[in-house]
């Protein structure tokens, strides 16, 4: 791969904290208070790794390996992320699935450590977390899905770089349209935002995610919050590719392009935070479930189309 | 006449005589063994080297003849092996019976070895007849000499069995003996030199034969000799008189009276089909030998006197081979082949029947528990003796069964061969909850304590099932030629 | 072959010398399981030629029984089960040695033995066998075998009802090998597996042989709705042969249909269609029981119906390509198939062992009864982690790598077909949802059983078991992240018997084989990553907390003055929320006792998921023959005169039958 | 000589319908016995052509066994049983002389259907000869006692035996000795198992002896079960 792409990727993870900042400033305004600082998460992280830890004396190894695990599996999906026009580090055809797999194994051993603990209640935020998963992943794939009908690539670096503004002017564009709406409805299950999660509550009954790493502290908690940093990063990298068709020569250029779009994002997920209430635990099902129908209308459109 | 045939016949009957002469008791039961043991041998001799067909022989024993005289010799040295440790085994005296707890005594022993062997005799006769004169007087007298056997334990429940059996076959026979002389008018064409009812020349002069005398001969010696056979619906004597005589009497009505039946309607068949009027007669048998599996099944299912179920089995298996004959072909050779199979399981379960009601005193199916861990052999050859009966690999049936069912599809009765595998399976399904039950869990009598087997009593059903066993593995030579040669002479291929 | 003859021989002999030995329970375990472990090993080494190289080894020899010839022989794809079903046996003969002594007291461990090795054999000599007579007795042997060590705790009574369901499920699916194999001999004219492929097949009756071998094939495999007999059968029977059954009988079912395609010349499109139906919903219904169990074993044992069915998307993918001429669709649907063959044999297996090992410690097989023994028995509880993640398709373990050779013949079908490949691609989203289904499933396992702490005094003394137990299960462990580093390996073993199902010439088949490993090998690339990552943030982390201070305290429970291990999730509550959402398929059954009062004293919820298809489709069935054949009973009510009526009436009916009516002249 | 046996073969068929008829056993027995021995003499008379010595013997052998030992052996087991002399029917005399009529008028159309290929003594032995096979039948299925089952045996086999005529070529002694035995034995056996069931039951009725049967499951005494177990 090119070096100012190579670039590009290390900037990801140094930037993947400031979304989660952007977030909080949004609805800070729309709060009508000044918030946190950009950089918080960044403090936040760089706290936590100074910290030292206490463990529940119920907790096992894999309560410690949850975070470790967790950060490596999404740090590996970042690199497989194509940073919009400027491509991915590592691309090989099938990529999507490493990808979605990927994020499996980390919630895989977020849930298992949740458990650990042997506390109610994180046995119930990581039942819930199964069950929201479980629905959201047909919905990532149908995504996903049309995005291979639609660029006849299997990588996920060849479908961004075979999204151009014909494709979007083209019957295709529609069915782009679609993919986009299910992958942030996924986004939003996927990272705990409202509505289906309220990351900054504090009555336990009420969360989903926040009360899974209840008992996890110090490095290990700076590693979760890292983690969700960056997979916050990834899913909007996947929305920005889809929803960004410019294509100009320079890689500087189209790696601008793509992280104004990713504060765009950013944006737009703080307004949703602010402007609507989080649903009832029942209703979740229904609105990933509504996800997955607006992929399957995709991949309908685009075998037609195709 | 044939020396061999007539030595078959007399040996046995002589014996009976002398048994029936005998004072004491001890020395008839190795009169007995000894007889057996002889008259196999000399079957051996015969099925070693076949004897020659001579010109109208009434007595003469040819390939089907020697695979039924070897069924039943065979059959009758394991039950009189078995039979001494019976007879041992038995209480003489008055004594209460198992389920009315009424005083009951058994008959006189000489009675019982001197039909047992007089039984032997008429058996024989019915494989070697070549005379369907002959053959109907040797049924009949099957008949008579096996009714006091059934009543051998004298309560009135084996009364009723008995007389029900009298009656029943005595009345099928004489419908027989009408079919006989059907045949004998439908013949009074052909010109044979001495009786006209000689095998040989009803087959030579076929062509000559009356077609409608002949179809009424067929349908009056089917229903005769069915009715003794136990096709349905003539079958209704056989679960009473199963269930109710002693179980070596069983083993050989069911392993081979009933096949000596057989042999009676093979007999007809074969003139039938000299006549070129085979189709007739086979659609008859394909139609008897379903109903017979499908009545089976209906009384299997939920049956709740192991000894009935067996009776049941029999009649299913009737069914089993008429319909092979019925489909002609290789079913035909599937259906000899079957009959071995299914003489030497069903002996194998009649006699470890006897074990088991002599451990549990009960043939009620609820009332036997555990049979594993109370009967260390008898348990297993029970066990082996289920999926025997219902054609599990590697005993011989399921070849058999099989040969059949691929026979029925080659010669293009798909819906029959389908009617086929349902029935059986249902019945497989019914008798699976009938044995398990039975061989499984812990026997209702605590504490368990292993009885101590006698080697009478299980060696000769273990022998059944080795032979059972090995006939799925291997099937040797001489019993295969025999085997081809009688489904030669039923017109079937291999 | 002669290796391999001494090889299937071995344990035979072994095993009758063990019911010989019955009275001696150690000897008779040293003679059955010496004589397993040494037939595997010499069958794993007398395969390794084929598997290298493909080459085929056959033998004929007369059999002196009606159609029978014993005809064997070791192509590519007999390899490959061969390699699993040895593998696993030897492990699980390692493993049933101490595992069956402790029930030395009270039964004799000779039968057990016997039909063990007969198992192992017969499976062996089934994926050899190259005559249809040879390969039926083959298969009722196993059957007949299998269920002997399924009742071997008979005297309990729900082993003996399951033994019965066991029984009458693969009598009546060898009824439809039997059928099978008539028809096609019937053809043919003899039942000899080379003669089947030379003679081409009229379309439709074709199409009749390949519905005959799904339903025979699959009652043995498991697919939905013929699967019932699976989770009553693999609970009930003792732990490696659960193992044994789940991991390797259900697949040789598998086996007949890769064999069987062989023989039926080119498929139509609806094959693959019909395979790829069965593969999702034997997937999706088998996760959605399995989450609803409450029974470790029980889980495990839905738990194969979806992988069943997952390998059943793969051949229907493999079918599908096909029948459209595209060989690489075809190659990785087969390969992915077959790989996941392999890998649900890994993981399964272990997952059983682990299982066993739990219930040789605690003497318990329900969750809520469990709890916290990863502290007690940190191996298997390791090794069963392993398992989980492994069979929930995640990488770095080998289960993701044959469902991503699935999804990656469902995605390189669907480039330019049009609407035709919907159904490819359905393969993608229902691979998404039972993943992510399975995920829930096995987090719910592994979590409840092996983490909190222990729910009852029984599991706070449990133990590890012993080495011989553990060894397996360690070697088992090793091999899932084996498969998933060293996917090109795996991948190149079974990639030729891909290539021989799907029919492809060398040249194409080289091609793809270039392609494939080179994507592989990312994959294998993703996996060692993963892996590397771990290790350094571990270390990272580490050093963090190297000149800390880390102490313990007890959970963050909000305050409460005493947690007790009862106030945990358990797995009823942990799958509640996904069983609600699919309570229509599933109809469960809630017993729930409502919190009542101001000081409510008892509260409870009991959710129980019974198999639909067994209660609501094969019991009534069974029911109504029986109460049929009840109504009949009065055909034979004891009097003579009906029966003489019977004689009578029939006579009748014939003469005028056949002389009247039919005119006999 | 075929009038005489045309009276004779109609003698039979009466005495079969009149035995359905009769509502006392004894009567009953005299009647078929009186059939037995018409049979005989129908057996020579239907052969006076050639009157061989094994004929006779045949004959005299019949009138013998069916004319004088066969009812004394009835008679006598009916004694020692003490049975009671009303035949006990299932369907009422006159119902059964119509059904056996009914019988008749079948087994004629029957005997349509089956033409005799060589001319034999008479026409009417084939229909004679089923008619009293059915009556034979009839007697069997609707008389409740076993002593008139027993004759209702004998009907048949009567039946049977006006066929015999009807052979053009004889059947050679050997075999219609064997025959006649086996049908002696038979009756012999059946008088024996009448007196067993005697000893064994308060009164022969064959309708008491269905205890054996798979409706009702019979009641085992299973030992060491307890009735919880059951």
């Amino acid at each position: 791969m090119r070096p100012e792409a190579l670039v590009f990727q290390v900037g990801a993870f140094v930037l993947a904290p400031v979304l989660l900042g952007v977030i909080n400033r949004t609805k800070a305004a729309f709060a009508g208070r000044t918030g946190a600082p950009l950089l918080q998460p960044y403090y936040d992280i760089w706290k936590l790794l100074q910290k030292g830890a206490v463990y529940s004396s119920t907790t096992t190894w894999v309560f410690r390996a949850g975070p470790i695990v967790g950060l490596a599996a999404v740090i590996v999906a970042v690199l497989l992320t194509p940073i919009g026009k400027v491509g991915a580090a590592v691309a090989f055809p099938g990529d999507l699935v490493a990808f979605a797999g990927l994020l499996g194994l980390m919630r895989f051993f977020t849930i298992v450590a949740a458990m650990d603990t042997g506390s109610s209640f994180e046995g119930m935020g990581a039942s819930r977390e199964a069950m929201i998963s479980a629905i959201a992943e047909p919905a990532l794939f149908l995504g996903l899905l049309v995005l291979v009908l639609v660029s006849g690539s299997l990588s996920l670096t060849g479908m961004m770089g075979s999204i151009v503004v014909a494709t979007w002017l083209r019957t295709t564009g529609a069915v782009l349209a679609l993919a986009a709406a299910t992958i942030f409805l996924v986004l939003l299950a996927e990272n705990a935002r409202i509505p289906v999660d309220d990351p900054n509550t504090h009555l336990e009954l009420t969360m989903v995610h926040e009360v899974m790493v209840l008992d996890h502290g110090g490095p290990d908690f700076g590693y979760i919050t890292y983690a969700a940093a960056l997979k916050l990063w990834v899913f909007s990298a996947l929305i920005v590719g889809i929803l960004l068709p410019v294509q100009t020569g320079s890689v500087l250029a189209d790696g601008g392009l793509f992280l104004a779009g990713m504060l765009v994002v950013a944006i737009v997920v703080g307004v949703i935070e602010s402007s609507m209430a989080r649903l009832r635990m029942l209703h979740v099902p229904h609105l990933l479930t509504a996800a997955g129908g607006l992929g399957a209308l995709a991949v309908a459109l685009a075998l037609v189309a195709g | 006449m044939e020396t061999t045939a007539i030595a078959l016949v007399l040996l046995p009957a002589l014996a009976g005589a002398l048994a029936f002469a005998m004072p004491t008791e001890r020395p008839q039961r190795w009169l007995m063994l000894a007889t057996a043991a002889a008259h196999l041998a000399l079957v051996g001799a015969s099925i070693a080297n076949p004897p020659a067909p001579a010109p109208n022989d009434w007595l003469h024993a040819d390939s089907l003849g020697l695979l039924f005289l070897g069924i039943t010799s065979t059959l009758f040295f394991v039950a009189a092996v078995y039979a001494v440790g019976y007879l041992q085994r038995e209480v003489r005296a008055p004594r209460p019976d198992f389920v009315e707890g009424v005083l009951f005594s058994n008959q006189p022993e000489r009675v019982f070895v001197g039909c047992m062997l007089l039984f032997l005799a008429a058996m024989s006769l019915v494989t070697v007849s070549q005379h369907m004169g002959v053959l109907w007087v040797a049924i009949e007298a099957t008949t008579l000499a096996s009714a006091p056997l059934i009543y051998f334990h004298r309560h009135h429940r084996s009364l009723e069995a008995t007389w029900k059996y009298l009656l029943l076959c005595s009345v099928g026979i004489a419908v027989a003996l009408l079919g006989t002389f059907f045949l004998a008018i439908a013949a009074s064409g052909v010109r044979g030199e001495g009786a006209p009812l000689l095998l040989s020349d009803l087959i030579a002069g076929g062509a000559g034969l009356h077609v409608v005398w002949l179809k009424a001969a067929f349908l009056l010696l089917l229903v005769g000799y069915g009715t003794k056979m136990g096709l349905a619906p003539f079958h209704s004597w056989l679960p009473d008189a199963h269930s109710e005589s002693p179980s070596l009497v069983s083993a050989l009505m069911s392993g081979a009276l009933l096949n000596c039946a057989f042999l009676g309607i093979l007999r007809a068949y074969q003139v039938v089909a000299a006549a070129g009027e085979a189709p007739f007669a086979r659609e008859l048998l394909i139609g008897f030998g379903l109903l017979s599996m499908a009545v089976a099944a209906v009384f299997i299912i939920g049956q709740s006197d192991y000894k009935r179920m067996l009776a049941y089995s029999s009649v299913e298996h009737m069914g089993i081979l008429s319909l092979g004959v019925g489909i002609g072909g290789a079913a035909t050779f599937g259906a000899m082949f079957h009959a071995l199979n299914h003489s030497l399981t069903k002996g194998l379960l009649f006699l470890v029947a006897g074990n088991a009601l002599a451990a549990y005193r009960t043939t009620s199916v609820r009332g036997v528990r555990g049979m594993l861990r109370l009967l260390p052999v008898s348990g297993p050859l029970w066990t082996a003796g289920f999926l025997a009966i219902t054609g599990m690999p590697p005993f011989g049936s399921f070849l058999s069964e099989f040969t059949i069912l691929q026979a029925t599809f080659a010669q293009g009765h798909p819906l029959i061969a389908v009617a086929f595998l349902v029935l059986l399976a249902v019945i497989f399904i019914g008798m699976a909850a009938v044995f398990l039950r039975m061989v499984m869990g812990e026997p209702w009598t605590q504490p368990v304590v292993a009885h101590k087997e006698s080697v009478l009593a299980v060696a000769p059903p273990a022998l059944l099932a080795l032979t059972a066993l090995l006939l799925g593995l291997y099937l040797p030579p001489a019993v295969d030629n025999t085997l081809q040669a009688a489904t030669g002479l039923l017109g079937g291929v291999r | 072959m002669l290796p391999l003859l001494v090889a299937l021989g071995l344990p035979v002999v072994g095993g009758a010398l063990a019911v010989a030995l019955g009275r001696f329970p150690r000897a008779a375990t040293a003679a059955g399981v010496l004589s397993a472990v040494a037939g595997c090993a010499l069958g794993l080494v007398s395969i390794g030629d084929t598997l290298a190289t493909g080459t085929v080894i056959a033998l004929r020899l007369p059999w002196r029984v009606p159609y029978g010839e014993f005809s064997v022989a070791v192509d590519s794809l007999s390899a490959v089960f061969l390699l699993v079903i040895f593998g696993v046996s030897l492990l699980a003969a390692v493993y049933g040695a101490r595992y069956l002594l402790a029930y030395r007291q009270h039964k004799s461990l000779g039968a057990p033995w016997f039909f063990f090795n007969l198992l192992v054999s017969s499976m062996a000599l089934l994926v050899m066998a190259r005559n249809g007579m040879l390969f039926l007795v083959t298969w009722e042997i196993m059957a007949i075998s299998s269920f002997f060590l399924v009742t071997f705790e008979h005297e309990k009574a729900d082993v003996r009802n399951a033994g019965w369901t066991y029984l009458v499920a693969a009598h009546v699916g060898t009824a439809f090998l039997l059928v099978f194999f008539a028809v096609l001999g019937s053809q043919t004219g003899s039942l000899d597996f080379d003669r089947f492929a030379l003679r081409p097949l009229a379309p439709a009756l074709a199409s009749a042989l390949f519905l005959l071998a799904v339903v025979g094939f699959g009652t043995k495999a498991g697919f939905v709705p013929l699967h019932v007999w699976l989770p009553e059968a693999h609970p009930a029977a003792p732990s490696h042969v659960s193992a044994l059954m789940s991991g390797v009988m259900l697949k040789t079912g598998i086996y007949g249909i890769l064999r069987t395609l062989t023989f039926l010349g080119p498929p139509p499109a609806w094959w693959g269609f019909l395979l790829i139906g069965i593969g999702l919903t034997s997937g999706v219904f088998g996760v959605l029981f399995a989450l609803a169990q409450h029974d470790l074993k029980r889980l495990l044992a839905y738990h194969s119906v979806e992988n069943i069915g997952i390998i059943a998307l793969g051949m229907g993918i493999g079918v599908w390509g096909m029948s459209q001429g595209q060989t690489t669709v075809a190659i990785l649907g087969f390969a992915g198939a077959i790989l996941h063959v392999v890998n649900h044999a890994v993981f399964k297996a272990l997952l059983f062992l682990g299982a066993g090992s739990v219930l040789h410690a605690t003497g318990e097989r329900k969750m809520d009864r469990l709890g916290g023994l990863l502290k007690k028995m940190p191996v298997t509880g390791g090794t069963f982690l392993i398992a989980a993640a492994a069979i929930s398709g995640v990488p770095p373990l080998n289960g993701f790598v044959s469902e991503f050779l699935i999804i990656m013949g469902s995605l390189s079908s669907a480039t330019g077909n049009g609407i035709a490949t919907a159904a490819p691609l359905l393969v993608v989203v229902g691979l998404g949802l039972i993943g992510g289904l399975a995920v829930a499933c096995f987090t719910k396992a592994f979590g409840v059983v092996f983490l909190g702490s222990p729910r009852t005094e029984h599991t706070v003394h449990a133990h590890e078991s012993p080495a011989s137990m553990l060894l397996p299960m360690l070697i088992l462990a090793g091999l899932c992240v084996f498969i998933g580093v060293g996917a090109p390996l795996a991948v190149g073993l079974v990639l030729p018997a891909a290539a021989q199902i799907a029919g492809a010439d060398s040249q194409s088949v080289m091609s793809n084989v270039a392609t494939l490993t080179s994507t592989v090998q990312h994959i294998a690339g993703v996996a060692a990553g993963v892996l590397a990552l771990v290790a350094l943030l571990a270390l990272v982390r580490w050093l963090l907390l190297a000149q800390r201070t880390v102490t313990t305290a007890v959970t963050w429970d909000c305050g409460y003055e005493r947690p007790a291990p009862c106030m945990q999730y358990t797995s009823s509550s942990f799958a509640q929320p996904l069983v609600e959402i699919f309570s229509r398929l599933l109809g469960p059954r809630r017993h729930l006792e409502r919190p009542t009062g101001y000081f409510p004293h008892s509260a409870s919820l009991h959710t129980e998921t019974p198999d639909i298809f067994l209660n609501q489709g094969y019991r009534p069935l069974f029911e109504w023959v029986n109460l049929a054949s009840i109504s009949l009973r009065w055909l034979q009510n004891g009097r003579v005169h009906l029966y003489l009526l019977y004689i009578f009436v029939t006579l009748v009916l014939l003469l005028i039958w056949q002389l009247g009516l039919r005119g006999g002249v | 000589m075929s009038p005489v046996i045309d009276l004779l073969l109609i003698l039979v068929l009466l005495l079969a319908l009149a035995a359905l008829a009769s509502s006392k056993i004894a009567r009953c027995v005299r009647i078929v016995a009186a059939q037995g021995i018409v049979l005989g003499v129908l057996f020579i008379v239907s052969r006076l052509g050639d009157v061989t010595l094994h004929l006779v013997a045949v004959a005299a052998a019949m009138i013998a066994l069916k004319g004088l030992v066969i009812p004394w052996l009835l008679f006598r087991s009916m004694r020692e049983a003490g049975v009671q002399r009303e035949v006990e029917p299932y369907i009422g005399f006159q119902l059964s002389v119509v059904l056996g009529a009914l019988a008749v008028g079948v087994a004629f159309v029957l005997s349509e259907l089956l033409p005799l290929p060589e001319a034999t003594s008479s026409q009417l032995v084939v229909p004679v000869s089923l008619a009293t096979l059915f009556i034979g039948l009839l007697l069997l299925v609707s008389r409740k006692k076993a002593v008139t089952q027993v004759l209702g045996y004998i009907v048949l086999e009567n039946g049977i035996f006006v066929f015999g005529l009807a052979l053009a070529r004889e059947l050679p002694t050997l075999i219609e000795m064997g025959v006649l035995l086996d049908i002696f034995v038979g009756v012999f056996v059946m008088g024996i198992t009448i007196y067993q069931i005697n000893r064994e039951f308060d009164h022969i009725d064959a309708n008491k002896l269905q205890e054996l049967n798979d409706m009702n499951r019979r009641r085992h005494r299973i030992p060491h079960v307890r009735d919880a177990d059951r």
